[in-house]
């Protein structure tokens, strides 16, 4: 074969998912107890741990501080071991600057900032290993460390990667092998209620009529990726609400 | 002159009891009066009670400190504050700068608020002002809220030395052109500055 | 001084456009031959803090070489270009600001320096900062026969002996700037000198001639 | 109070001071401060030196290395000469990466050698094209005041001449290096060019400046004369000086050159007279 | 996180009664987990939780030329990254001078051979050996963080399996070496004299083991003892303060007894077989 | 790390010839031997220091400065007063230290480089630690003292020369200081102590040999930095490596603490003639 096809002809992908089908995600709130709220997120085998400080103090000289609304402050660092092949410094090169910027654009859009004037709220994002889909799965991380410390948000922010396989069927939530086979990858980080996308990247070409079929499904990834946090962010309150004892449904039963 | 007694940091120099008391240069550790730098030992009597002191003979390492008298050049000027550089403290000259800042309230002692900055001080002008207590990292903040305190030695704007002709004015010795300045009472060199 | 017969007192053809970026004060392009250098002048402006000196402005040179990050060379012809364009500036005129030069060079093909100095002369003319002398720079190279050869390009100092660069003030033909390589005596020196305060001159009136073209245009 | 005047305005300090040709520390305007010189002191460099001017002080440490030579020289050797400004030599340089002075310092001293020959890289070259002597020359200025760059010649000049090379024979088929340390043998030195800057202070002219005169001075001038021959005059701008001021200061540094190359020999010869093998 | 001179008064007498403020004793240490074999690009790795100390070990296997002055000998290299989920302060180049601080303190712990033997990573003497790359992951700071790296890295080692070299052939000076690729005929690291570390804290007069980071505040001055099979690797000194001879030599003391404890604990929990399922930091 | 392209740089491939000289004809097995029979190759006896030689105020732009030189360990420190703490912002009560501590390229056998690598900044570290202790740092709050270390030839214990030179730096410039600083350095080789080892007494030091050919058990080896205040007789920096049992630990603090006893006197006689110095020249003024 000339090359590893992406989709077989039955609709089978190299790791036996079916074309719009999600990689498993599984993620837990409030990891750690120093930050004010943290988060770890598994997609497929790529794991991210975030956490989040603040709304705090402007840090280095009150020249940053915005008089009507907080500034936000992301770091993407990638762990030395979480690649094959071991890199040189964790972070600092171009690659992870670019995406620190790009996490700090989706959430700009998201956390209601005009609420903590002259402050600062600072994301920290650390990928454990890499498995392709890097960025978006550090965009839902950081959107459930804000929630697990309590920040405001417009709404939830989620990302989802989606492609083009060989016979022009859209893919969704790419892993690292079918990046590595060269197919065209659409990044995209959308308001998933409301339809709104807040940043979209893509690598490679494909043709302009195959773009709302794959953006379509890149959205409909993004709902689906809402759905499950959703249901993980509901189980997360209501664990700490009952073993705080405020929640209603404990004092039902 | 009697032989001076050297000691060195961490030499014990006597007991700390009623009479004794550490002065600059000493600690005190387990009832005992330690030096803290390398230098001459000498004891002062103050009403009664001896304050041993240690004088290091080189420039001392000295930090402003609050209520020194320090000689300064202003830097820049702005409407609520003037920037300087802190050149001196007392004697001493200071091998490095330190930074100092003088607020418009801090100018002179009466009628705080209707100083105009601009018209007592000008970039380059040299004062002598008092350090007040330490509020910021780096930044000492003066006063020149005394008589005895203000410009010394100030240029005019063509460049010629200027000399005082009353509290608020100065006159340039070539072009007689007056200028506004906060001139400070400066007592004749010979009656307190000991050598 | 006579001057050698055997000495070709041909400069390099020299084109330069004046104030062609917008956002710079003063802006030149200038080649003399191939080698060619654009310099940006931002006039008196706001000082960092740590820079700031009292009683003059702070004069700042970045020299950028053609391609990569500026290596030791680039440091030496840097602070020639900065002590002259310093001792050529009133800069007891702007205190507490700060004059930024940033000479770019686009094509090296010898006698950059020289180039580079007449350029910062001409886009300090252009910005129109106040400047207590106008100063031309000329350079003249040494071959092994000992004749002398103005203006050289690199082809010639590979092979000459010695080179010399020379920045000459427009009032008393003062010598502001002297650098030069490979081994000579002060005979030699002298009539090196000589004919570089000739050559300094052409340049001078070559100023005028561009300035009053340049002004012309915009009347 | 001299010293608060001096820290307040330095420049009318020293210009009452130069108006009757003398300096604070009563040196006359035009005299030299003294130049001390000691070799060999580094046991574990392959050459090394000291020189004080004054209270200037720089140390050279030279250091041999075997690599393969460059493919386009084939048959040179290298000399790597860094100047090392460190923050323990004086208040203005911070740690980290080399300051513009330290940069400039050594391209000058690094072009100076090359201009002058005064050491011709084919000797370097121990096989063609396979084995050449990498010599690092590391100066660093142990205090600055002062006229560095005079300090930095001199100390390189010096410590290139107390260098001993073991004899090295190279087995190319093999790659195999064998080092007879017991022969040692010395670098031929072809000239020795010597420095001395000048400032010049509002039509006055300061030899052999202290570190405050180079500050308050409106430009430097540094003339290289290597044995009755020019080597470079290098004055990177300052105020415009004149043509007779300029030949002056030449002469007065051809005939301080002669006492600085008598200086270099002796030192030099006290070292060689012990170990006679060069 | 500083403590105002209450809090510090309050943590020194509970350390005087030997009652410390969350009921320990003064040589007790806190809960650890432990978890090997959580990075799968790794050729090994480990994940210990020490209280709200969190560290994440990758050992990683690479070939190099060995060094000219030791031919018969591998190399390793330990590398350590504070992540700024840990504080605000290790953002960007924050947390780099603690991370060259416990990397040092690692090699100079590892240096002697008896404490670990570098000449079985050597492959072909002079030419190739091994080069293990330990690369350490600080994760959050609660405190006490020279034990608890140096238990996880031990882990990590113990973990590690290096591929084994069925033949290796030099021909000119380029080295070819035939490694078997099937995973259960691997070498293991013989780690047992691996070095374990220690961090006693004075405070006030007593000698305290595993310091919480509110205890690291009011601690007079605190040492590292890395301890091999009752022998001491390295002994350093952490933060500012100094001690009296005889201080020094009961904390030595104290170490040598709490640091072989505390490797034989460490070697029991990596002899027992491994949990089934992977937690990592889903529970 | 950056191509460093603000210096020279040389060929990258040079190795230095040293490596390529016949070794020495008695094996390193053979000096252990008789290391450990205590024959030291300078024919000093085990607990014996080499002489000292201290002078301070060598660097005429330093506000404190020394000079350290051990037979063939030259070190020269210099020391400036308070300056700013660069990229700071809260108030912090006591003063900094900040220490460099740097080989000279050619100081050492094979070359180092011009950036300090992990050794110097261990060394740095300890350094700092050590100091810290001594210094009165209540004095200059917030601001930050400056203490740069070159050592300009290594023949073993530069580190404990540049703690001892140090202190005389600091006392020199004035700094308010608690006590005299000294140091030692220690090294073991089986059962031989050595005091104020050679380079080539602490590279025999780091190899681990067996106690005697037929055991398997490995001799103790290593080498201990001690740095103790004199008067108050406190430890303020305590550095080993090597493997050393807690006995032999012991016996080593207290062979140490007897050493830097040795060297109290010079480091005062070296201060109180500079202030004996300083004190005519001011007194004539």
């Amino acid at each position: 074969m000339s090359r590893k096809e992406l989709l077989s002809k039955i609709g089978l992908r190299q790791d036996g998912r079916r074309a719009e089908e999600l990689r498993r995600i599984r993620c837990k709130l409030g990891v750690f107890t120093q930050p004010d709220g943290s988060a770890y997120l598994e997609q497929g085998l790529t794991k991210v741990l975030a956490a989040v400080y603040g709304p705090h103090q402007v840090r280095g000289g009150r020249s940053k501080a915005q008089h009507d609304a907080a500034i936000i402050n992301c770091q993407f660092s990638m762990a030395v071991f979480s690649t094959g092949e071991r890199k040189k410094r964790p972070r600092g090169d171009r690659k992870s600057t670019e995406i620190s910027i790009h996490l700090h654009q989706a959430l700009l859009a998201a956390v209601k900032v005009e609420l903590y004037p002259w402050s600062q709220i600072d994301v920290y994002v650390e990928v454990l290993h890499a498995d392709g889909g890097v960025f978006p799965a550090c965009v839902n991380a950081a959107t459930l460390a804000l929630i697990d410390a309590g920040i405001p948000l417009k709404e939830y922010v989620c990302a989802c990667t989606a492609s083009l396989a060989n016979n022009n069927v859209a893919m969704v939530d790419i892993s690292n092998q079918e990046e590595t086979l060269g197919g065209p990858v659409l990044t995209v980080v959308a308001l998933p209620m409301s339809a709104k996308i807040v940043h979209m990247e893509m690598s490679q070409r494909f043709h302009l009529d195959h773009l709302p079929k794959v953006l379509n499904l890149a959205l409909q990834g993004c709902k689906d990726i809402k759905a499950i946090l959703d249901d993980v962010v509901r189980q997360h309150v209501k664990d700490i609400g009952s073993s705080t004892g405020w929640s209603q449904t404990n004092r039902k039963q | 002159m009697t032989k001076p007694l050297i000691c060195v940091p961490g030499q014990r120099l006597c007991i700390l009891d009623k009479t004794h008391e550490s002065g600059q240069g000493t600690y005190e550790r387990q009832g005992y009066i330690y030096s803290s730098l390398a230098g001459v030992v000498d004891v002062v009597d103050k009403d009664g009670v001896k304050v041993v002191e240690v004088q290091s003979t080189g420039e001392q390492t000295l930090v402003p400190t609050q209520g020194d008298i320090v000689t300064a050049q202003v830097t820049i000027l702005t409407q609520d504050f003037c920037k300087c550089v802190i050149k001196c403290i007392g004697n001493t000259v200071l091998s490095r700068t330190y930074r100092g800042i003088l607020r418009r309230e801090d100018v002179c002692a009466t009628d705080k608020d209707r100083v105009q900055i601009y018209k007592s001080y000008r970039p380059g002008d040299v004062i002598l002002a008092r350090v007040l207590p330490i509020t910021e990292a780096h930044t000492y903040n003066l006063s020149t809220a005394e008589n005895e305190l203000g410009v010394v030695i100030a240029h005019s704007e063509h460049g010629y030395p200027m000399v005082p002709i009353s509290w608020t004015q100065m006159q340039c010795t070539k072009m007689y052109t007056k200028e506004l300045r906060k001139v400070a009472k400066v007592v004749p060199e010979n009656m307190n500055t000991k050598t | 001084m006579e001057v050698e017969s055997n000495v070709n007192l041909s400069m390099r053809e020299v084109n330069c456009k004046l104030g062609m970026f917008t956002r710079p004060d003063g802006s030149v392009f200038i080649s003399q031959g191939e080698t060619a250098v654009i310099v940006g002048i931002y006039g008196p402006i706001e000082v960092k803090p740590h820079k700031i000196l009292i009683n003059k402005a702070s004069v700042e040179t970045h020299y950028c070489p053609k391609s990569g990050m500026p290596g030791i060379a680039d440091k030496l012809c840097e602070s020639i270009l900065h002590n002259v364009c310093e001792a050529a500036l009133a800069s007891a005129l702007y205190p507490r600001s700060s004059i930024v030069i940033i000479i770019q060079e686009m094509q090296n093909c010898g006698g950059i320096i020289p180039c580079a100095i007449n350029a910062c002369c001409l886009a300090l003319l252009n910005a129109g900062t106040d400047m207590k002398f106008l100063f031309a720079s000329a350079s003249c190279g040494l071959d092994d026969e000992g004749n002398f050869h103005l203006d050289p390009d690199d082809l010639f100092l590979e092979t000459a002996a010695a080179s010399f660069i020379f920045v000459f003030d427009s009032i008393g033909k003062g010598l502001i700037a002297s650098h030069t390589s490979g081994s000579f005596n002060l005979a030699q020196y002298q009539s090196a000198l000589e004919l570089c305060k000739k050559a300094a001159e052409g340049i001078f009136d070559f100023y005028k001639s561009t300035i009053k073209k340049d002004l012309k245009d915009k009347i | 109070m001299a010293k608060q005047f001096k820290s307040l305005h330095p420049t009318k300090f020293y210009r009452d001071y130069l108006n009757q040709d003398i300096r604070p520390d009563g040196r006359l305007v035009s005299k030299f401060r003294p130049v001390i010189i000691n070799i060999g002191s580094i046991a574990t460099a392959d050459g090394s030196a000291l020189v004080r001017i004054g209270k200037t002080t720089v140390i050279c440490g030279i250091k041999a290395e075997l690599c393969p030579p460059k493919p386009e020289k084939p048959n040179e050797g290298f000399l790597i000469c860094n100047v090392e400004l460190p923050p323990l030599c004086s208040s203005k340089f911070r740690p980290g990466p080399p300051s513009d002075l330290a940069q400039i310092t050594t391209r000058f001293v690094a072009d100076l050698i090359l201009n002058s020959g005064c050491i011709n890289l084919k000797d370097l070259c121990i096989v063609k094209e396979k084995l050449v002597w990498c010599l690092y020359a590391d100066i660093i200025c142990l205090d600055h005041d002062g006229c560095i760059i005079d300090a930095c010649l001199l100390v390189l000049l010096t410590a290139l001449k107390t260098v001993r090379l073991p004899v090295v024979q190279y087995d190319a088929a093999i790659d195999k290096k064998t080092i007879d340390a017991s022969v040692k043998k010395c670098l031929n030195i072809y000239n020795t060019p010597v420095s001395t800057t000048y400032a010049m202070f509002e039509d006055k002219i300061i030899t052999d400046p202290t570190t405050e005169e180079e500050e308050i001075s409106s430009g430097l001038l540094t003339v290289v004369v290597k044995d009755k021959e020019l080597c470079s005059i290098h004055k990177p701008g300052g105020s415009p000086l004149s043509e007779e001021k300029l030949y002056e200061c030449i002469n007065e540094t051809v005939n301080h050159a002669d006492l600085l190359i008598t200086l270099i020999n002796t030192a030099v010869s006290e070292c060689n007279d012990d170990n006679k093998n060069c | 996180m500083n403590l105002c001179e209450a809090e510090k008064t309050f943590i020194l007498h509970g350390v005087e009664e030997n009652f410390r403020v969350d009921g320990r004793e003064r040589s007790q240490y806190r809960p650890m987990e432990l978890e090997t074999n959580v990075v799968a690009h790794a050729f090994g790795s480990s994940r210990l939780r020490l209280a709200n100390t969190d560290v994440l070990v990758a050992v990683k296997i690479e070939t190099d030329v060995p060094s000219v002055d030791q031919p018969d000998e591998g190399k390793i290299e330990f590398f350590v990254d504070c992540s700024a989920n840990a504080t605000p302060d290790f953002e960007g180049r924050g947390g780099e001078e603690l991370a060259t601080e416990i990397a040092n303190s690692l090699t100079s712990a590892y240096r002697s051979t008896k404490a670990f033997n570098l000449s079985k990573l050597c492959i072909l003497k002079g030419r190739k050996c091994w080069k293990l790359y330990v690369d350490i992951l600080l994760l959050e700071c609660g405190g006490n963080l020279y034990d608890a790296v140096s238990l996880a890295v031990k882990a990590a080692l113990w973990n590690t399996d290096i591929p084994r070299v069925l033949a290796v052939n030099l021909d000119g000076n380029n080295v070819e070496m035939e490694v078997s690729d099937n995973i259960h005929e691997c070498v293991k690291l013989d780690i047992v004299p691996a070095p374990v570390m220690v961090t006693i804290s004075k405070i006030g007069e007593q000698c305290v083991v595993d310091p919480s980071a509110a205890e690291e505040q009011c601690a007079t001055a605190s040492m590292v003892v890395a301890v091999s099979q009752d022998r001491f690797t390295t002994v350093l000194q952490s933060g500012s303060g100094s001690l009296h001879p005889s201080t020094l030599r009961e904390s030595l003391k104290l170490g040598l007894e709490i640091g072989s404890k505390l490797d034989q604990a460490l070697i029991e929990v990596l002899k027992q077989k491994p949990a089934k399922k992977q937690i990592g930091f889903l529970m | 790390m950056p191509t460093d392209n603000k210096r020279i740089a040389g060929p990258e491939d040079s190795i230095s010839y040293r490596l390529f000289k016949e070794t020495s004809n008695e094996s390193v097995l053979s000096k252990i031997n008789n290391l450990k029979n205590n024959i030291r190759s300078d024919g000093r006896k085990t607990n014996e220091q080499r002489k000292i030689f201290l002078k301070c105020g060598v660097v005429s732009q330093a506000k404190g400065s020394a000079y350290f030189e051990v037979d063939n360990t030259k070190l020269i420190v210099s020391v400036y007063d308070p300056r700013e703490i660069p990229k700071k912002t809260d108030y912090s009560l006591k003063g900094e230290l900040f220490c460099i501590f740097k080989y000279a390229p050619f100081s050492c056998p094979n070359r180092r480089g011009h950036q300090q690598d992990a050794e110097e900044k261990q060394h740095s570290a300890i350094m700092k630690r050590a100091l810290e202790s001594a210094v009165c740092r209540h004095e200059f709050p917030n601001f930050q003292v400056d203490v740069y270390v070159l050592v300009l030839e290594n023949d073993g214990s530069a580190l404990s020369g540049a703690i001892t030179a140090a202190g005389i730096a600091l006392a020199q410039a004035g700094i308010p200081m608690y006590d005299t600083i000294t140091s030692a350095t220690l090294a073991i080789q089986g059962s031989t102590k050595l005091l104020d080892p050679t380079l080539e007494e602490e590279a025999l030091c780091t190899i681990a040999t067996h106690k005697s050919d037929t055991e398997t058990g490995y001799d103790s080896h290593g080498i201990i930095v001690l740095a103790i205040l004199s008067t108050h007789e406190q430890i303020s920096e305590f550095y080993q490596l090597g493997n050393l049992n807690l006995d032999t630990l012991n016996e080593s603090i207290s062979i140490l603490m007897n050493a830097t006893k040795e060297i109290v006197p010079l480091v005062e006689k070296c201060l109180v003639d500079y202030v004996n110095k300083t004190f005519k020249a001011n007194g004539q003024s």
